[in-house]
Order: structure tokens, then C-alpha cells, then sequence
């Protein structure tokens, strides 16, 4: 029954990280993009929203896509790279919840259950231009023990942080994916590698070299797992994502181009600045409804495909917009880094041009 | 909690709805090209039929609601391009229902009243409005003297709903509304207009020419109340415009397939072609589009009375609806312009929703004005 | 050396059809679209212009691709249907007058040096959805004694009056051109096919079964052509005049929005309606000069591929956006056939999608 | 004689611009990297290199013309995003040269003058502008008081021309400008600022407290005479724009070429993958913008003032260097974001053209009153 309700519960929730965002969050954003490291202060307060560790949860009831997204959006109204520190490990944990053997939900949940922020990362990009998520060049080979798992991952979220990757791999000509303990041999975490957004994120290279992984290191064991799954899940994420950053564009320019007088009126009277206030207005709505749409049928175990493939494409592109014409509002002002605007712009280009690596 | 899921009892209405709309659009190039034609008040076809808006406005137990199941009925009637039954309810009925007196409301209430508000000089700008009645003391009549433009249900409806200056026995000024009946001498209705698409369209001038009215005929609608009845249509228009889009998106979807275009969902923009990923954009407008009006109508099933939503449902609508129909043109190429093919009638149809009961950019003044707290004077 | 300096010649010509495009074509574009057929009175005024029969003149120096470009977008500022009147027998002639062999010249070019209109059309498209020019299926087959041609063109320009077609058609693995006299057995002109716009040129389907043609009906005999060059050619006079539709709504809508009073003032000074018009200068402007770039290459005889694609692609997008707001801008009153620029809407999206059959 | 080819004597030139440029690109980084540091006024490898900026300036024999030159070589300069040889030429030295006495223009002619029209609450309205030159009976000077922001060339400059509003001895009021010296009390120029790009551009804050000048340095431009300076910048910054965006272009051409992937212009719209047709379309955005600022220089040339083209090549430049820059980081994914390489500097640089010396907004201003034959007051 179509319905845009939020339970009360979910209220509670968004209510509670809203606040957080823009009084804990927000004000620690430009100095983390600066250092291109999140202080774990910070990292403490996302924990504490408990997001993270309702993944890890035995209860399934516990874990809800829809609930995820939602509170995406309002950390990432702080900051996008804040947001992806809570969408790395959801992506890692969903991914073992939803598609792990009882084993492996048993031996990985617990860990994710303490009162300290701990990292995991879905490791699908590779470091190579034209890139597509359909196209991964790492491989697992079966070996008589098990798999050896040969590649490089690139851009993942804070890799130096991460206890455990989920790297997806092309083995027997299927996609498949598998759990890589960071410690074991073989495995490098490059020095970070600054981009043009999310630099507070400290996004690194991952090398797998002659990785040799149990048999238990596949997700789903035998039964191996549903990698597309996992993309969508990540699409539906960097949605959400784009949903907060466009939201944090949006009424960071309304009061300013209110307050702006131009030729003796305030700025957001003239007809084309006004428009583009709606036109923000119309946008993140509608992406909100359309990764509500894909997170709901995550959620309910559905094929969510081609909404994920929708709602981000969509988001990607009018978030791109938004946060382009909030550069262009503040005018000189917007190019400074004394405002945030030109950060968010440097983010929404990272976020949509992102495959992968967190989750819902 | 939230849900995009149709329910059994929604499945079940819209799919008549759109066996219906298969109908409709057997004949809907015929009154494409005969736009000097009324529709029938019912094609033979529909007789033994259920109308399936008459079904969602009267609720339909196990559905997700009678406002949300009227829209998407009304974007399936929209995919056919044609209604088997002819609407019987006009927007006039809707400034009779909310503000006639009971005798009033009694009299007309099985009338098709249309509305008649813009003129040659004025569309959504009521100080424009030169349409005008002036009190006879002798007779105790109102005569009315005006034009009104593109009139919809001009031809098939009783009677018009007019919004008109007044010149009050007293002298007092304002504005107001009239039920005027067909018959009534001075009251004349154009031929059909000639239009880009829509053709099936009922949609004249009106002529008020020392047009005389009993004062029984005054209801007495403000410029306000008469507007307001856009608040209600507005959702439903970005319902109509997304059934011609849809229509569009079938139609290449099928050809696509025809032609062995596989279109997937799983790779990203590096793995696509370039007419595959502009589907994918394309088909990406629909569903935000559609999203905003099942909102808009989610709330009023809420009796939360929209504000910004309703406006964003048509302004949706409506630029999906051009930009949809443009867009699956180009993607099938110089084949897809002939009238062998109901793509070049979605091209046409598909242009009026972003024009018609509010432009695109009245409904960005709206929103502008509520998300910067301005009024009508601070922005403009 | 860089210059946009028209010669006197080239300025007089264009002053010259601007005139006659506004007091002799404009007002007959209407009733052509409405009995999709364009009268022979203006075929004939058309053809006063000259700049058709230029094309057939023995004199390399007569003909010029800059000035086909200038004339036709005065012509299609009157109408689309009337300039593709002209650049269809043009594109017919310069391929022959181009890349013809000595006789195909001397005994096809003097046809029309005459005195009254006389039409010829290069048929490239084909009734298929997913046609592409670089994906021909019609086929020409050598034979003993030439060639054996089948296929089916579509959209051909006025072609229940073509006295000849140049057909483009598969060749051992290669695209040629074919010229086809439409009298020839096997030749079938298809009943007028009614299009979403360029009505009045009563497009039609033509059909080639078995058609034999001789040895010297190949474009250039044993040498053949290169019908990209022929394509190249298309493109140009497509962009020349989607600028031409482009002006005529500009045009058209800065008076209107000027008059037009909204809430007290003239829609032209609410900003949203004045940058758009002031986008429509832009974008015109920007068509023209990438159009004359391409037409100046083909003109020296260099390799316009590049540059025509970019104008054809260029005015496309930008052609379209310019009619749609056109329509927009005049409101309740756009969608109305009372006025032109719902006709202009329609033949935009035509020429923005043709390719082929006509020619600079 | 319509004609679109580069002369050998214009091909000359620019390659050697576009040598100096690659140059230039190596040490972009390290100051993207390090803005508070000025780039050299001539980098060593500059040494024994001609100044391709004097070159076209001065003229070239059988070159298109010194203005298009000039253009041209300023978009090859940016495309390396740092210029070997730092301007002498600040568009402050553009008043001293329009409006200053001869004496005036004797005694500055060898300063590099940057302009200081923009404050906190004053980009492209003089109505706001706040700084103020009070004229000293006693001592003959004038006193200046303000903060002038976004200055380029600040800190490297010898002298500002300031605008500023000027209360005059007898009392009358208005706005002109004042030359300062470095190193005058009560001038202070601000640290360099951070900026999202652009990063090597010199560009700070001025400060004016109780800032003593003799009557000599009133330059006497009005607020007309001082925006005029830009008519001249305007396509100029079209060109810079361009060279950014064609940096970002052949960036992408070139790991287009390394991946396999073939850019073939013959096929349409149904032959081409997703990225070859968006990058066919981005390199089509620079080529429009390009021609108009071509047109415009060669206006110039023909000494047929630029009225309308001018603003047309600023608006086009900075709108096909935002959407260049960003559609090159798209199409080329994720590791396009890296550091790494040159592209995300290209994507910050790109950013400001269409902001700085009048924003893409009010080019569009001028233009639609030009067209429209308003004045400042009908539409703004």
C-alpha cells in the first residue's frame, strides 16, 4: 500500500541524528576536509546513533534499509564524508546480514556490536579510468585450499581504519564476493590519496596480491551471494547522500540570498535566483521518494535494481546541479573556502561519480 | 510505514483502467484528426465497463486510497489518450460544491459545469480580468459582457462557471462568479480551437454579450475560492502529463526491444550506449515525477492539505512530460516522426501540461514564495 | 586567417532572401504545413533565388557551401519546409557537381539550369526505428552488366517530385551513392507519409526493388565517392537552418513577451523570460558560427567531419530548446495553431533528427 | 572572406604558447598545492623563451590580427594553468591608460595596477559601495577609508586603482577612482585567499584605513569608465575558461585513446556509446563558446566595438568550463577524482569564470537589455 509514513520510531530517529548533524557534525565538517582525516570524536558520535550497529544485530526486524537512508540524508546534511563513515561498515554489515552463512554472520556481527566506531568497506572500485562496476578486473581464482584472490581497490572509505573488506572479485566468470581480514598476508593498504571531495574520508588504494582466502571467506559460503545486491544497496546509499548534501546547499542559500540585496532588493526576489530555489525544492524531493522507493524494496528482500539504478542516477545528476548553482548564488563568496558551498560541491562530484564501497 | 507497493485491490482497477486506455487509444488518432468532433459521453466499447475514476473516487476497500488510485487511473486514461467515458465532473462543479447555497447546489449539482477564467489579456493575472456584470435594477438580472479563452469542456458541458468582475447595485466593485447555462441568449461558444495536440480536447472561446443572468445564478465565488480550485487539480494534472510520457517510454521500450536493445539496470554509465543511457535518464524523470504526485496525493488522503507539494506534482509533471516525449522522438530517430506511430501524438499531447491551469512558472512562484516565506508583492 | 567578414556578394545575396523569406514566404509557411504541399508559386519564388542553380554551374567558383549555409538560414527563418526545398536539390547537386565523374557533370547538371523549380533528393534514411547513417541496409549488388539495388528509403523530400535520387546503399562492404532516375523500373514513390513537422514537404517513402542500374550510375563512376563527405554536407545545411527556425522564434517572442503585460509589467522584464531570451541570442549566435565553420571546410574542400557533427549536434540540442521555450513563453496561446511557433516546435524536432537527403 | 584557419604565423605562436604552457602545467600543482606562495614574475625555463603574450600584443605580421592572437594564446596559457611570465598588466593600468592626465600616465605607466571595485556587500552594484575618500582641506589629500575584496593580482601589484565613493571639498558627492602605492599608511593588503581553485591566481582583500594620498593620484574614472575596463576582459575571460575546459577535453581524449575507446564523429546518436556521445557533446560546447569569443576579437579588430558579443563569449566561456570540467570527471569515474592527475584541478580552476568579472548572470542582464532595448532600470 503506497504510503510515504514514517513509523514513529523512524520520526524519533531522524529527529534525534537532525540534531545531532547540524549541533555535533557540522561544525567539525571544514576542519576534517582540511586535516583529511575525521577526528574520532566524531566517529564516536555517529557510533552512538547506533546505525552501525543495529546492522550487526541478530534481530532482522532491527535492520532497516528505509531507516538507514533516511538518517544518511540527515548525516550527510552535516557532511557527506561523516555520512559515508556510517555508510562504509552499514554496507559491510548489510552485506553479511542479508547475504552472509550463519558462520559468518556469527563470527563478524559481534564485532560490530561494541561502544567504539569500528570500519569495513565494500571494495568494488578499482583504480582505473572508465571504471564501470560491471566490468571488475580483481580475480579469485579457486585454489585446492580455497581462493587466491588477485587485485587492486581503489577509494575506499577511510581503508585505513578497516578491520575487515569485502572485496568483490570476478571468479569462475560470475562476480562474486569475499571477506578479507585486513592483517592477512598480501594485503596492502596504500597511502591515502587525496581527492577533489570527501578528503576527510583519507581514501586509499587496497592492494590484494596471491590473497589466500578459505573457502569461508566467500559471502554466502557455497552458496556464494548476489553481488548486484550489493551495488544496489550502495547506489540506494550515495542517494540518500546526494539527498543531504543538496538538502545542506539548498538552506544554506535560501537565507543567504534572502539576506543579499543586489540593485536594492534582496537576491532570492530576482525571478531567476527564485526559480532555482524551486527547482532545488522539486529535485530533492524527488530524490528523496525515489531512494525511499529503492530502500523500501531492499528492505523487503525485492529486486531493487532498477530503482537503485533510478534513484541514483537521478540524485547524481540533479545533486551535480544543486550544488553547482549554490556555488553560483554565493557568487565570489561561494568560491571561497570560507563558506562550505564550495566544499559541497567538490563532494557531490566525488559522491556521484562513486560506485560502491558503503551501503544502506 | 513506508511503502511503493500496490495493493491487490489497486492492481485490480488499474488494470481495467488500462484495458480501457488500450481502447482509447484505438481511436485516439481518429479524434487527433477530427478535432471538430465530441468524443461520445460513453464509446460503445464502455458500456459494459466499469468507469474506473468513478470506482477510485468512490473508494475501493484494501486500496491505497481513493486520491492516490483517482491519479494513477487518471495517468492510465492519459496512456490511451483517450477516456471511454467523458468526464461528467467539471472544475465549475467543484467552485459549486464548495461554495452554492444548498438551493444552488440542489439545482445544478448533475450539471457538467466548466470553468471559465482566463482571457485574451489575462491567464493567471486576475487585474487583467475584463469580463464584467453590472446589476439591472429594472429586471433584477446581472448582464454580463466579456470573452473567456481556452476554455476546457466548453462544448460538452450545461453550463459555465464564470469568473467576473461585478458592478453591484450599490457601486461596489470585486470580483465573482456566475453559473451561466448553455441557451441563455448572449452566451455564445466558439468552434473548437485548433491545437498543437490534445485535439480530442473539448476547448473553445466563450462569448458573454449583454448576457442576462437571474441573480439565482450568483454563487458568489471569490477570485480566491475560484483559483483554489486548482490546489486540487494541480497533482492530477502532473498525473495526466506522466501518462502521456509513459506512453512514450512503452512505445521505445518496445522498439528497443524489437530492435534487440537490451536496456540494464546493472553497469553504469561506462558499460552503456549512449540511447540506453538516455532511456535510463529519461525513464529516471518519470518515476521522480510520478513520486511527487503520489506525495501530493498520500497527503491529501492525510487531510494534510499540500502547499509546495501540489505545485511540485504539476510542475513535475509537466516538464517530464516535454521533456519525455522530446527525448523518445530523438532516440528512435527520423522513424519515429511519422503518424504511423502514436509517438508523434505524445510529442504533441504531451506539450500542454506544463502550459495549461498554471505554467511551470507559476508553480515555481508558488514554491518559492512558501520555502522563502514571500508574498505575492515580494515576488513576482 | 580567422574572419567572419561576408564578402559583398555573399552580403547582398543574404539581404536579398532575408526580404524574401519575411514578405514572400512567411506568410505562406502556415497554409503549407496545413495542405502539406508547398504551392508551385513558391517553389518558383525559391528558385529566383538562384542558389540552386548555382550548384549546377560549370564554374567550381559559383558554388559555395558558406553562402548555401547564410541563404539557407534566411530561408528557413520563413520556414524549414521552404529552405529544405532549396537544400534538397542543392545537396543532390553538390554531390554530383563534387564528387561526380566528367559525364555524370555534363549530363546531370545542365537539368537544372532551367528556369523553373525541379527537384532531386539524396535518400540516405531508411524506415527503420534505430536507423543510423553509419548503419545503411540497402544494398547495391554488382552485376554483370552494373548493379542491382534494393532497398527502401524514407523521409524523402518532396519526392513525388524528384526527378532523380541519390541513393546511398551498402557495396561490397563499402557506402556508395547511387544516382536513380525516378522513372526506372523498379523505382516505386511511396504514397506522402504525414510527419510530426516539415508537413508541407510531403515526405514519402521510397522503395528500390531490383532496381539494375549501369556501370555510370555510381557517383564517380569506377572511382566511386565518399559519401561521408555527402553526410558531412547534410549535417551543415541541417544546422544552417535549425538557426533559421531558431531566429524565427526568437524573433518572434521578443516582441510578443515585450507587449505581453503580467501582473503590470512586460513579461520580457521578469528575469526568468529575459535570460532565456537572452540564451537564445547565445545559442543562435553559437550555431551559426559552428555551422559556417563546417561549411567553410567543405568549401575549401577539407575533412568537415568533425565540425559538422559538432554543429548538427550543437544546433540539435540547442534548436530544440529554443522552440520548446518559445512555445512556453507564449503560453496558452503557443499551444495554439493561430500561431507559428507550435509549427516551429514540430519541424525542429523533425530536422533535429533527420540526417541526410539534403545538402550545403 | 568567411574563414575559420590559423595562419602559419598565428600556428607559430600559439605552439610556442602551447610549449610554455606544458611548462607551466608542471608547476601548476605545486602551486595549487602552495597558494600563499606568488609565482615568479619569470620562471627559469621562461629564460630565453619569448613572451607569447607580448608577441600577439604587439603584432604579428600574417597572423589573424593581435586581439585573436592574444585570445588564443591566453586560452593555450590556461590550458597549462600557470603563465611563465607574470602580467605586468592589471586592468588597473587600463583606467590609468583611458582616463588618466599625461602626467599622470607618465609617472604609473610602469606600475602593474590591480583594480579594486568589489566590497563585502558590493559585487556589481555601486549603489552599495561604501569606501569613501574624504578630501583634507588642511593638507590637500584625500582620505580613504574602506575594504575592497577579491582582488586579483593584490599582492603583486605596485598600486590599486580604488573605486570610491568621494565627498569633495565643496560638498558634492559621487564615485571615481584613486590610484594608491604599495607601501602607503593606512593600505594594508590582506593574506592571499583560499579559494576552491585557481589557487596560483594572486587574489586577496584591501584594506583602507584613514589612508592619506596626494590630490595627484585622483585618477578621475567614473564608475562608467571603470566597468568599462571589463567590455574588454569580458571575452578575454572566455578564453581562459576555454583553456581550462580544453585542458579537461584532451585530458579525457587522451585516456579515451589509452582504454581503446574510439571518438568517431560519422555515426549518429544510435551508433555511439554513452561516453563518446556525452564527450562529442561536451567538445561541441567548447567549440560554440569558442566561435563567440573569436567573434567577438575579431569585432575588435575591425574597431566595431563589441556590444552584445562580448558578454556573449564571457557567458559562454564560463558556462562551457562548468560543464566541461564536470562532465570530464563523469565520464572518466572515479579515479578522475585523484590528485593524481590534472583533472580535479581543472574542475576547481573551471569553476570560477563564470562567477568572476561579472557573473554569467549579469552578462545575461546585458545582453537581454540589449535585445530587448531596455535600460538598466526596465530589467535587473
Amino acid at each position: 500500500m503506497i504510503s510515504f509514513e514514517l513509523t514513529d520510531e523512524q520520526k524519533l530517529a531522524q529527529s534525534m541524528v537532525r540534531d545531532m548533524a547540524l549541533t555535533a557534525l557540522r561544525p567539525a565538517a571544514r576542519d576534517a576536509d582540511d586535516r583529511e582525516a575525521i577526528p574520532s570524536s566524531i566517529l564516536d558520535e555517529i557510533w552512538s546513533t547506533g546505525i552501525v550497529q543495529s546492522q550487526a544485530d541478530a534481530d532482522q526486524g532491527a535492520r532497516s534499509a528505509t531507516l538507514n537512508a533516511i538518517l544518511l540524508e540527515e548525516l550527510a546534511v552535516a557532511d557527506a564524508s561523516f555520512a559515508i563513515a556510517a555508510a562504509a561498515p552499514i554496507g559491510f554489515l548489510s552485506a553479511i546480514a542479508t547475504q552472509g552463512s550463519p558462520a559468518q554472520k556469527k563470527n563478524l556481527l559481534p564485532l560490530f556490536a561494541g561502544d567504539k566506531y569500528r570500519c569495513a568497506a565494500v571494495a568494488i572500485m578499482e583504480p582505473d579510468f572508465g571504471f564501470d562496476v560491471s566490468t571488475i578486473r580483481t580475480t579469485a581464482t579457486k585454489t585446492r585450499d580455497g581462493y587466491r584472490l588477485s587485485g587492486i581497490k581503489g577509494l575506499v572509505p577511510l581503508a585505513g581504519q578497516c578491520s575487515h573488506f569485502l572485496v568483490v572479485a570476478q571468479c569462475d566468470g560470475a562476480s562474486e564476493a569475499f571477506i578479507v581480514d585486513r592483517d592477512i598476508r598480501g594485503v596492502t593498504v596504500g597511502e591515502k590519496k587525496p581527492n577533489v571531495g570527501l578528503r576527510a574520508l583519507a581514501m586509499a588504494t587496497v592492494s590484494f596480491k596471491d590473497v589466500d582466502l578459505k573457502p569461508a571467506a566467500r559471502l554466502g559460503e557455497g552458496a556464494g551471494c548476489d553481488v548486484q545486491r550489493i551495488v544496489d544497496s550502495a547506489r540506494t546509499a550515495l542517494s540518500a547522500i546526494m539527498i543531504g548534501t543538496s538538502r545542506a546547499v539548498m538552506e544554506f542559500v535560501m537565507p543567504y540570498t534572502k539576506e543579499r540585496v543586489v540593485h536594492g532588493d534582496a537576491l532570492a526576489k530576482k525571478q531567476t535566483i527564485a526559480f532555482r530555489l524551486a527547482d532545488m525544492r522539486i529535485e530533492t524531493d524527488a530524490m528523496r521518494w525515489m531512494t525511499w522507493k529503492a530502500a523500501s524494496i531492499l528492505e523487503q528482500g525485492g529486486d531493487a535494481t532498477r530503482q537503485a539504478q533510478l534513484a541514483y542516477t537521478y540524485a547524481g545528476e540533479q545533486a551535480m546541479w544543486i550544488a553547482d548553482e549554490g556555488v553560483q548564488m554565493l557568487g565570489g563568496h561561494g568560491y571561497l573556502r570560507d563558506n562550505p558551498v564550495e566544499m559541497w560541491y567538490r563532494d557531490t562530484r566525488t559522491v556521484s561519480v562513486l560506485e560502491g564501497a558503503i551501503g544502506v | 510505514m513506508i511503502d511503493f507497493e500496490l495493493t491487490t485491490a489497486d492492481e485490480k482497477i488499474l488494470n481495467s483502467a488500462h484495458e480501457q486506455a488500450i481502447i482509447g487509444r484505438r481511436y485516439a488518432r481518429y479524434y487527433d484528426k477530427h478535432e471538430d468532433e465530441l468524443t461520445p459521453a460513453e464509446f460503445p466499447e464502455a458500456a459494459n465497463l466499469p468507469n474506473p475514476t468513478r470506482l477510485a473516487e468512490e473508494g475501493v476497500s484494501g486500496s491505497s486510497g481513493s486520491r492516490i488510485l483517482h491519479s494513477l487511473v487518471m495517468l492510465e486514461t492519459y496512456w490511451g489518450g483517450l477516456a471511454l467515458h467523458r468526464s461528467k465532473w467539471g472544475l465549475g462543479n467543484t467552485v459549486l460544491k464548495t461554495v452554492a447555497t444548498p438551493e444552488q447546489f440542489e439545482k445544478w449539482k448533475n450539471h457538467t459545469i466548466a470553468i471559465a477564467i482566463t482571457e485574451p489579456g489575462a491567464g493567471s493575472d486576475p487585474a487583467n480580468i475584463r469580463t464584467t456584470a453590472t446589476f439591472d435594477r429594472e429586471t433584477g438580472e446581472w448582464v454580463i459582457n466579456g470573452e473567456k479563452i481556452f476554455i476546457s469542456q466548453a462544448q460538452s458541458a450545461d453550463a459555465a462557471m464564470v469568473l467576473s468582475r461585478f458592478i453591484a447595485p450599490d457601486g461596489s466593485r470585486g470580483m465573482t462568479t456566475f453559473l451561466v447555462e448553455k441557451g441563455t441568449p448572449g452566451f455564445t461558444v466558439g468552434p473548437q480551437l485548433k491545437k498543437l495536440g490534445i485535439r480530442s480536447h473539448d476547448t473553445c472561446n466563450l462569448l458573454f454579450e449583454n448576457c442576462r443572468i437571474p441573480e439565482f445564478n450568483h454563487i458568489k465565488g471569490d477570485f480566491k475560492s475560484t483559483m483554489s480550485v486548482f490546489n486540487d487539480s494541480r497533482p492530477m494534472v502532473g498525473a495526466m502529463a506522466l501518462g502521456v510520457a509513459r506512453a512514450a517510454l512503452d512505445f521505445t521500450r518496445e522498439k528497443f526491444a524489437e530492435r534487440g536493445i537490451e536496456i540494464s539496470y546493472r553497469g553504469g554509465l561506462r558499460s552503456r550506449s549512449a540511447v540506453v543511457d538516455r532511456f535510463i535518464r529519461l525513464e529516471a524523470i518519470y518515476e521522480a515525477a510520478l513520486l511527487t504526485v503520489l506525495r501530493s496525493k498520500w497527503l491529501e488522503q492525510q487531510d494534510v492539505p499540500p502547499k509546495v507539494e501540489a505545485s511540485i506534482a504539476k510542475a513535475a509533471g509537466g516538464k517530464a512530460a516535454r521533456k519525455i516525449t522530446q527525448g523518445c522522438v530523438e532516440l528512435l530517430g527520423p522513424e519515429a516522426l511519422s503518424e504511423d506511430h502514436p509517438l508523434d501524438r505524445c510529442f504533441r499531447d504531451g506539450r500542454i501540461f506544463d502550459i495549461y491551469e498554471g505554467a511551470g512558472e507559476i508553480q515555481r512562484l508558488i514554491i518559492a514564495r512558501s520555502i522563502l516565506g514571500y508574498t505575492g508583492r515580494d515576488l513576482r
